[in-house]
């Protein structure tokens, strides 16, 4: 059976397969259908220091192999989600990747600090498609500068034993250039990709389908500008290991991300119609990969980018 | 680990039946049908393998029979609404569903005789039926209204009839029973009775009148509401209404998990889908998704 | 029954409902499914100046609710496209929208020039998804200027009685900001959108499926997102028509754009399921119109952006 | 409007069959029968309503009986592959497929007789069957060469026999016929029939080695290939080969209009899925998609 850890930064994990931020919580409603403790980590819901009530309903629209969503970040504050939540999580001997989110950079740093030194944070994930209250609202993952300042300043902050991994939004026209931009402030990953921008209209009711009019597009739909913007940052920053996601729902859904460069993925919208789907991703990426005569996950990070030289220099192990 | 709803992956279908306008499903699903209690639902995929339709849709359960480990059943109704709905009404006897549940929590029942007034809206009917077994089971007086806008959409009237006397039926439009709506007669059927609560399943607004009814005559009304749902199991936070919590200040609070059944008093209903700003959490919004 | 007349700019259709580009190559092939003299207009294969080999197969992937392409333009050349393509349309009494590419601003120039004055060409549509190789290889859509300078010139040159057209990417941070561009350098509309850039990944042949690596991603997969660039274009930009596209199959699919502002819409990916999906889309739409009581695809256009008092006043004259 | 191809939306399905490791289905579709000639293709929709799968799926037809207008019916042989063929071999007799043809450019028949051997490889002989039936129509002296990896993946064996006195089986592993491949006993069918021409249906390997002998005998090899095709109606240009044409310049090539059928020696076999550069406008890529 292939060795199946993948390491994210400084941070080991047993296994390369994650919940999605936002669509997991923190891990409590999914324990009654497997132990969470199984997964790579659990990502938690992003939180902010405050507590926040998010947008009005509807917050979700259903579209051919996706679906839209407009939570708005709803949350209970960093300071209820340590006390309740990751306490939770620690208790069960979970690996938690903490999604952090804020209105100005000054609140990133805020919640790094909070998160620094926690045991059962294995990592922070920076989700930057929040809109930047200093800049008149444009999203901070859509500007490199805004980016690049962001994770800068939280990786100062944070822990040096947590990896800090900049969530990217597709929804750029140069998406290597943020990644870039990231990179050199210190980002220790990426985590591809969040949503994208969607609208859906109401045909009976004449009017957007969402309460908060446009919402972010997830599920299987997405998975070909996931995979993607996975392999264009791959290919520009080989060095820097990536949290893959958009759309994953098997096993080899998992594989394409991996081949195409992630160390490891997040299992997000697939989780709504089958709360077992992290746990099934897993074993049926642990066979794909056994199937193919990989020793090792590790050896198929980023296969697809080889040429047939360095292919069978990889695969020279195997059968 | 703890143990709650359970997936089964292949359910098969025992029976499928035509109620009205309704479609009306027996499926196997023992584990779900042994932690069965009234006002719980169940989550359907929809759509086979393959499907467009990601997500599962939710039907409330109209009856459980926990006979054993292999046997046991669960039943729901089915109104054809959009695609998802359409699929659903088109399978067959032995064809398989995949279904979770047991989910939400289900109407609270005293534990002793309590005298109360059901009303169904439409197919909201279906969590009655069991709901009103359950109070008679515990000796409870009950009076129970079935309406709908027409009478092919009535639901359980049959059922209703034969456990409870005290049988009320209103459709719109006058095609069956009395013409009007179900809060036209709640009062008198509250008075009848002399009940301590109403329990009711229905449209948003019915819901509304009957807490409103309710609340005048200062009993409790717990409802069962119908909000738009991704998962059903509580993690993506799509179903939610603003609600009063014991502390006096209002959530968002998810229907699938802490509902779908409510004491109407605690829902603020006039602010469904908008986003008052005496919200917890309110204050700090201004973007982000 | 609702009118169904639309306006595009200075074009007239007796309906809103037209082909996509590349997706119904120039017509002929789908003429012995339906009269495409009934569609509003048949729009063509974008056309470049020289033939084109188009890109090594394999040149498609069917992913969720959506399919990748990387066809490469491959195509006659202008001389044989007006000889055959557009002669056999004129020929059927069709009208048609011609699409043009270039890999510089000189070539569009040199084919809106070829097409002036052909009475068959209702509309240009310019297709600036193209590496432009006077600046590396970055797509003109990808950049405010360079599509600018390309709408600009094709304007100066064309048929004043031809509509000019600027097929815009949704692979951009700000989609307003390139169309503005576009319209002040005289776009007289917009076409929206063109595909997303995707990859899929071969989990046998442990590559990516595309011979040209990258594809376009289309179908109902992108619909929301198509909607969304719809959206925000008439939201910025009112007084300009848009034809609107991506993942349109249905009747209550286009109604979505139309209420969204868009004039008109394009059919493509789905005839690839459905030959007949154009003249279905415009039985449905007809029908669907006629169900809300609108007296004319006018009064829909546009109309999810509306607040009450929009709303009544425009639906004034109905039910 | 030209009259080629048709959709039939509902076609029902009059049986299916297991043969082999293949489904055999017969499906009512008489203004595809009234059309067919052996090479032609049908283009079925895979995954039913709101499918996340939005192509057809390319089938061979390997028969037509075109009986009235109300009872013709056509034959195609699917392999399970992946998700859109295991749906369809899930399919019952007297549910409804969605089928267009018949599509593509059927094998040039000659008018008179020709001796002729045909070769098919896995379901790739279906095609061949019906040629084969037109051909003995003409009084043409033919061979058939039928084989597979394995006996269980050949197809056509028993037809073929009943049809044509020399049928040679082959099979990769020996568990039929004689072990060893179609190419293998293909010169000897050519010398025994002294044939004028080769016909084949299997894989782009099998194709270009057919061609190939077929070209050391001076003798025309019409193959029918396989590519993936989005559209299968000519209009998307996602099925190309690069083919010689007459005028010598080499360009890609629809092979769902310009094809199925190809003249072996037209098509550049080392060239597929390569743009080789003295193809017509190859000069001119760079990029664009
Ligand atoms: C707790 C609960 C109990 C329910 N019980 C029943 C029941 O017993 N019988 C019954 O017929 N229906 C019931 N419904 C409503 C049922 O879930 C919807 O009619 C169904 O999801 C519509 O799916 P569709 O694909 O046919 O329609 P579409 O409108 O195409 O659905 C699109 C999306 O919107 C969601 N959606 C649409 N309408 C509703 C709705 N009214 N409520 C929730 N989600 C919706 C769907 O789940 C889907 O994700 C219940 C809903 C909830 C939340
Ligand atoms: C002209 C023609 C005739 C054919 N005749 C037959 C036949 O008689 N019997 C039979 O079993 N199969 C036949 N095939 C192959 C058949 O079309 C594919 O096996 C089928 O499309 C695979 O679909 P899938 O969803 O099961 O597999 P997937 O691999 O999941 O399909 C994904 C996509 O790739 C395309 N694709 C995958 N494999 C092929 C392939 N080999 N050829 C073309 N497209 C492919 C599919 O159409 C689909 O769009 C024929 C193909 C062509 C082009
Ligand atoms: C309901 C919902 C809520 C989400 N909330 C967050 C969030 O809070 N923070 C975040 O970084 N991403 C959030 N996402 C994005 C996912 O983490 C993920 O990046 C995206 O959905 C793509 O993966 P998927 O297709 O597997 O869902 C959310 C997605 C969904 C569907
Ligand atoms: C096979 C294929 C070829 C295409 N070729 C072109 C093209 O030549 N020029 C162009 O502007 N758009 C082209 N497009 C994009 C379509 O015109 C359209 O913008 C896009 O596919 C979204 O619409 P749809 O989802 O309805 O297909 C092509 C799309 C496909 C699928
Ligand atoms: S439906 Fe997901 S939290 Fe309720
Ligand atoms: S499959 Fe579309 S042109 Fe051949």
């Amino acid at each position: 059976m292939a060795d199946m850890t993948t390491r994210l930064g400084t941070a080991t994990l047993p296994n390369p397969v994650l919940t999605a931020s936002g669509c997991a919580a923190a891990g409590r409603e999914l324990h009654q259908f497997f132990d969470v403790a199984q997964l790579g980590a659990v990502v938690t819901k992003s939180i902010m220091m405050a507590p926040r009530s998010g947008r009005p309903t509807p917050r979700m629209a259903e579209t051919p192999s996706g679906m839209l969503n407009s939570i708005g970040l709803q949350g209970p504050g960093i300071d209820a989600f340590l006390a309740n939540d990751l306490a939770w999580l620690a208790e069960r001997g979970a690996r938690v990747v903490v999604s952090i989110a804020g209105t100005h950079t000054d609140e990133y740093v805020a919640l790094a600090a909070k998160l620094s030194g926690h045991p059962a944070v294995a990592m922070l994930e920076v989700n930057i498609s929040c809109p930047n209250v200093e800049s008149r609202g444009q999203v901070f993952a859509c500007d490199a500068i805004a980016s690049a300042r962001v994770i800068g300043a939280v990786r100062r902050v944070a822990d040096p034993l947590q990896p800090v991994f900049a969530k990217l939004s597709p929804d750029v026209t140069d998406l290597v250039h943020i990644a870039r931009a990231c990179a050199d402030a210190g980002a220790d990953g990426f985590s591809l990709i969040n949503t994208l921008l969607g609208i859906a209209i109401d045909t009976d009711r004449l009017a957007p389908v969402l309460g908060g009019i446009t919402g972010g597009l997830s599920g299987p739909a997405i998975r070909p500008v996931a995979l993607r913007c996975v392999w264009q940052v791959r290919q520009a920053l080989p060095h820097l290991p990536i949290l893959g996601m958009g759309g994953i729902a098997s096993g080899l859904d998992a594989l394409q991300f991996i081949l195409a460069g992630a160390s490891a993925v997040s299992v997000g919208t697939a989780v709504f119609g089958d709360a077992t789907a992290p746990v099934r991703v897993l074993t049926e990426l642990e066979a794909a990969l056994d199937e193919r005569g990989f020793a090792s996950l590790a050896d198929a990070i980023g296969f697809a980018h080889l040429d047939e030289f360095g292919r069978a220099a990889r695969l020279g192990g195997a059968a | 680990m703890s143990r709650g709803a359970v997936q089964i992956r292949a359910a098969e279908i025992l029976s499928v039946r035509r109620v009205g306008e309704y479609t009306e499903f027996t499926v196997v699903a023992p584990e779900i049908a042994a932690g069965f209690k009234p006002g719980h639902f169940v989550a359907v995929a929809v759509g086979g393998e393959r499907s467009s339709m990601i997500l599962r849709r939710a039907f409330a359960l109209s009856g459980a029979v926990a006979r054993d480990e292999f046997a046991g059943t669960i039943q729901f109704v089915v109104a054809e609404h959009g695609p998802g709905t359409r699929w659903l009404v088109q399978r067959r006897t032995g064809e398989t569903l995949d279904v979770v549940g047991p989910l939400g929590t289900p109407f609270p029942i005293p534990s002793g005789p309590s005298r109360a007034v059901l009303v169904g809206g439409g197919y909201g009917t279906a969590p009655l039926i069991p709901l009103a077994r359950a109070l008679l089971d515990n000796g409870s007086p009950l009076e129970f209204i079935v309406g709908a806008a027409t009478a092919g959409r009535l639901y359980g009237e049959l059922a209703a009839k034969r456990m409870v006397g005290q049988l009320t039926v209103t459709t719109d439009d006058g095609s069956a029973g009395e013409k009007g709506m179900v809060t036209d007669v709640l009062p008198e059927a509250i008075e009848r009775v002399n009940a301590e609560v109403v329990y009711a399943c229905g449209p948003m607004a019915m819901l509304q009148a009957v807490g409103a009814i309710a609340a005048q005559r200062a009993i409790r009304a717990q409802v069962a509401v119908e909000e738009a749902m991704a998962c059903g199991i509580g993690v993506c936070m799509t179903c939610v209404l603003p609600v009063r919590g014991s502390d006096g200040r209002s959530r968002f609070v998810r229907s699938c998990v802490d509902g779908p059944v409510f004491d109407a008093r605690t829902v603020r209903w006039s602010d469904v889908g908008k986003l008052p700003r005496d919200l917890v959490g309110a204050d700090a919004m201004g973007g982000g998704h």
